[in-house]
């Protein structure tokens, strides 16, 4: 179970994680990309936390407007698909303010879902779902395995991080990096790495 | 980096300040939601024209804005696409009861927010949205394994000519079939000597060698799709042009509307001096230049290079071309 | 070096070409003496602008032939002056029966070639030149002790004005009363953040720090008075605008055309963002901007940096400034 | 006594000296300058050394044609001081093919008034005359003395040389240079350089 306090310690932290690896996410994004997605994300992220002393009904409000303010603030292909990704995560939510682990799963499908739904992507086409697939399997796992919320988490950021590394030798069939064609190989996708990041931060703050 | 801003984190906001302030009777600049609209939008009964994209393109798309050619250009941060509510709320502004079309290059990016903008606009209001996604970049093959082609160059002529059709008060539907017909009959591919730097990056984006450039970038300080040894303006002209020629769907003897444009740190004696090389080779193909432009048009900041645009031309898009446009970056005939 | 170019002999002559080639139904290039021509020159009665310069300055003053503007612009090797030659030439060949008018920038190599010029087409056939030379730049103190003053923003500013007063039919004793009334009441400033590079030299000419810039430099790629620390686009419009205003002559509450140039290398998107600290500045001095130029019109190769140009203006001048003018590279209301 | 065709080897071999130094010359007015000094010697040497192959009918033709080429072909600063400097070296030599020492005195004074009326330039403002000053009292010196015109030229230039490095210290008054104030300090003037090349190249050929 995870109270909505938990939900905004999150979201400050991962403005705070965000903020701190904004070089690093630029830097991946300079060897295949444009060289924005470390500013995209800090901005975003830093937008969502400015909300977090306002008072939210439940911890799906939260999120949704957590969804709707990375919409409005980041822009570029990040900007929707993590827009998407919190407002469909706030979906299942509705209503309920402390979350079990089981909640949780069906939520992070619906927000992965969205992803999919927007961005079109399949795996292995180097983008930060083959970090959000592979994390869904392993938070499941972990649930059925009768892990809570916390641990679960912790596997799903692992998994991400085993999908974000695998998206180094891939080329690109998506997004900006595909436009490299083989040259996109040998780099890691930035969006993978934030999704990751992102997946960390709610391990660390999720119990 | 040294560029002439004050915080990273505001130049596109006091960019804009400056338009606002250096076009006051042209231009009415937003600043809240970032968007530059015609002064006198919106124009009743003609369709209204919105585009936008990440800023470091300039004059694309803020100094569009204008008589003849668009009603409103959102300007997200630098090479990022900007958010469905900026490109919502132009909409709105512009919509002369005639419907509004929108001008979205073909990145992922930019087209996801302008289709969250769409949905949000025939939700909220019932504006009738029509949408064309440039995609004219030869550099990006086999689109089928990409995000598709890039909307590069073709993306300025584009924008004046359907100015000018909207101008003209051409319903929606025919702006819009003119605007994808536009789209198809042209095509881009460019080349950069250096890298560019975006402002909150620091650094340039890429290295390259003294004797090397990039063949086949968009215009987003992204690295090519090859990287070449340095070679003379004839031969650089010829690798732009041959997959351009190889790609345009055109019968023989059609002219072409010329467009080289520089990437915004080459100076115009080179840009000049391109365009000879390519009016040669396109002598030699047998293919008339029958209106052409040449500067700074579609720039990725400080980027050194240059990119050839090929539009094959009827007297429906002369005329169109050569209809009064008054933008801060394109001008005649007003 | 990496340039678009062949070799660097050829640089300005195939410049020419494509400019010819870009603008057929504007202007007329003679390849060889270098100079663009009006198309329709000589224009009967009315007095003839001939001016001219080093290349790499573009689009000055090539690209300001043109109804409204000048008649003639004779090109010289990349920053080095054009030769009495071809001044002569472009002087015949523009002459109207009205006289001509010599636009010179004040460098020693300019004036010297063009005084040449002015004795020798005053020895072949009479016509009746007169000469302008600008002096408007305020980074050259104690002109005792140098070449004065160099000639920098306000010459475009001066083909524009003047351009058009010629294009009325103003009589040559005027144009060039004028003429020499508008350079003494405009002033410029420059400063850089990166040199140029001469293509026949083959390395840029000075090497500059990453923390630091070249305040009160020309346009010839050359050192400036001074170097500085890098600093905020704010702080760099006040070491700009400080010189400017201590030395320009005007009244209380007299507006001004206010210039901010792009050196060639620096994105337009950088240019507004100073014209937005320079329209800050003047407001806090209660100074009116009733026009306003901002873009690369007076620029040296690629070098990144830019000017700040005041002119204080009059009805007379703001009637000029708003006359039709068409040329490749400042185009309004034709 | 120097012939016409010694006028003629000089004025090849000026081009030859030029085209070698264009780097070094460019490289002074690089520090100082707009970087263009060595090729506008080079383009108009070359210009000149195209003549060679015609007829003329003495050497005062010769160099007033040359001069006139300079005039036509470098262009900035140095074409016009060049170009009347060859223009008024011709003056004192009209109908003359072979030339005395004495003779080609007074053709370099009238060559070096007319640098000076067309430049303008005092001693010591660190230009190309602050080593013609020094050459043509050498030369005079040299010729008082006894020498004939190929030593007295090499007088001339060993003093031209030591006026260019005389302009070392000094902060310009004239041209380009001067816009830099005391920045101009420490760099040899182009122009003087050119200058000393030039008399050096008459001392190898006139004798
Ligand atoms: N179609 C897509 N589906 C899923 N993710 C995508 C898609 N296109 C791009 N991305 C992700 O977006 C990331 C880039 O984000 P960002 O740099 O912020 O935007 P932009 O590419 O517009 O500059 C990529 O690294 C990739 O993970
Ligand atoms: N007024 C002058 N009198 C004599 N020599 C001058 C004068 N002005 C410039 N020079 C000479 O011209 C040289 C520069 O020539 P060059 O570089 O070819 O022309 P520019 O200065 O126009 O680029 C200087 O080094 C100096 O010796
Ligand atoms: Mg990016
Ligand atoms: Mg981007
Ligand atoms: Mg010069
Ligand atoms: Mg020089």
């Amino acid at each position: 179970m995870a109270t909505q306090d938990r939900f905004v310690e999150w979201l400050g932290d991962l403005a705070q994680t965000m903020a701190e690896s904004q070089e690093h996410l630029t830097e991946l994004d300079s060897a295949i990309g444009d060289a924005d997605h470390g500013s995209n994300m800090a901005r975003g992220t830093a937008a969502v936390a400015e909300l977090l002393d306002g008072e939210f009904p439940d911890t799906a409000s939260l999120l949704k407007k957590a969804g709707m303010t990375l919409v409005s603030t980041v822009g570029g292909a990040s900007g929707p698909l993590y827009g998407t990704f919190f407002i469909r995560l706030a979906g299942p939510l509705a209503g309920k303010s402390d979350v079990s682990a089981a909640e949780l799963g069906a939520a992070l499908r619906a927000g992965v879902d969205g992803v999919l739904q927007r961005g079109k992507a399949e795996p292995g086409d180097k983008t930060m779902y083959d970090a959000w697939a592979p994390a869904l399997a392993a938070y499941d796992e972990a649930v059925t395995g009768g892990s809570d919320l916390g641990p679960a988490l912790g596997a799903a950021a692992k998994a991400a991080a085993e999908g974000r590394d695998a998206t180094g030798p891939l080329v690109a069939r998506k997004g900006r990096a595909s436009y490299l064609g083989e040259r996109s190989a040998g780099h890691i996708d930035p969006g993978a790495a934030s999704t990751t990041l992102l997946l960390e931060s709610a391990a660390r703050t999720l119990r | 980096m040294k560029k002439l801003i004050n915080d990273p984190k505001d130049v596109v906001v006091e960019a804009l300040r400056g338009m606002a302030g250096a076009h006051p009777d042209h231009l009415r600049v937003d600043l809240d939601n970032k968007v530059i609209y015609r002064k006198d939008a919106p124009v009743k009964g003609k369709v209204g024209l919105v585009s936008g994209g990440g800023s470091g393109h300039e004059p694309m798309h803020g100094g569009f804005v204008g008589l003849g050619m668009l009603d409103a250009a959102c300007a997200g941060e630098v090479f990022t696409s900007p958010v469905p509510d900026q490109m919502e709320a132009a909409t709105q502004a512009v919509d002369g009861g005639a419907g509004v079309l929108h001008i979205v290059k073909n990145y992922t990016g930019d087209v996801m927010n302008f289709e969250m903008a769409a949905e949000m606009a025939d939700a909220d209001s019932g504006v009738e949205v029509r949408t064309v996604v440039t995609n004219d970049d030869v550099a990006v093959k086999d689109s089928l394994y990409t995000a598709g082609r890039r909307g590069v160059g073709v993306t300025v002529l584009l924008e004046k000519l359907v100015g000018a059709a909207a101008e003209e008060g051409r319903p929606l539907a025919q702006v819009a079939d003119l605007a994808t017909r536009i789209n198809e009959s042209g095509r881009s591919m460019g080349l950069a000597l250096t890298s560019c730097t975006v402002p909150a990056a620091g650094k340039p984006t890429f290295e390259l060698g003294d004797d090397e450039f990039e063949l086949g970038i968009g215009i987003h300080g992204e690295p090519g799709r090859e990287r070449k040894a340095m070679a003379p303006a004839r031969e650089l002209a010829e690798q732009l042009l041959e997959p351009i020629l190889d790609d345009l769907p055109r019968s023989s003897g059609q002219p072409v509307i010329a467009f080289v444009n520089g990437m915004g740190g080459t100076p115009l004696l080179e840009l000049y001096l391109m365009f000879n090389e390519v009016s040669t080779i396109l002598e030699k193909a047998n293919i008339p230049i029958s209106r052409s432009l040449v500067g700074n048009y579609i720039t990725s900041l400080e980027m050194a290079g240059c990119s050839v645009t090929l539009q094959t031309a009827d007297d429906d898009l002369i005329h169109l071309w050569d209809a009064p446009v008054n933008t801060p970056g394109l001008r005649w005939g007003a």
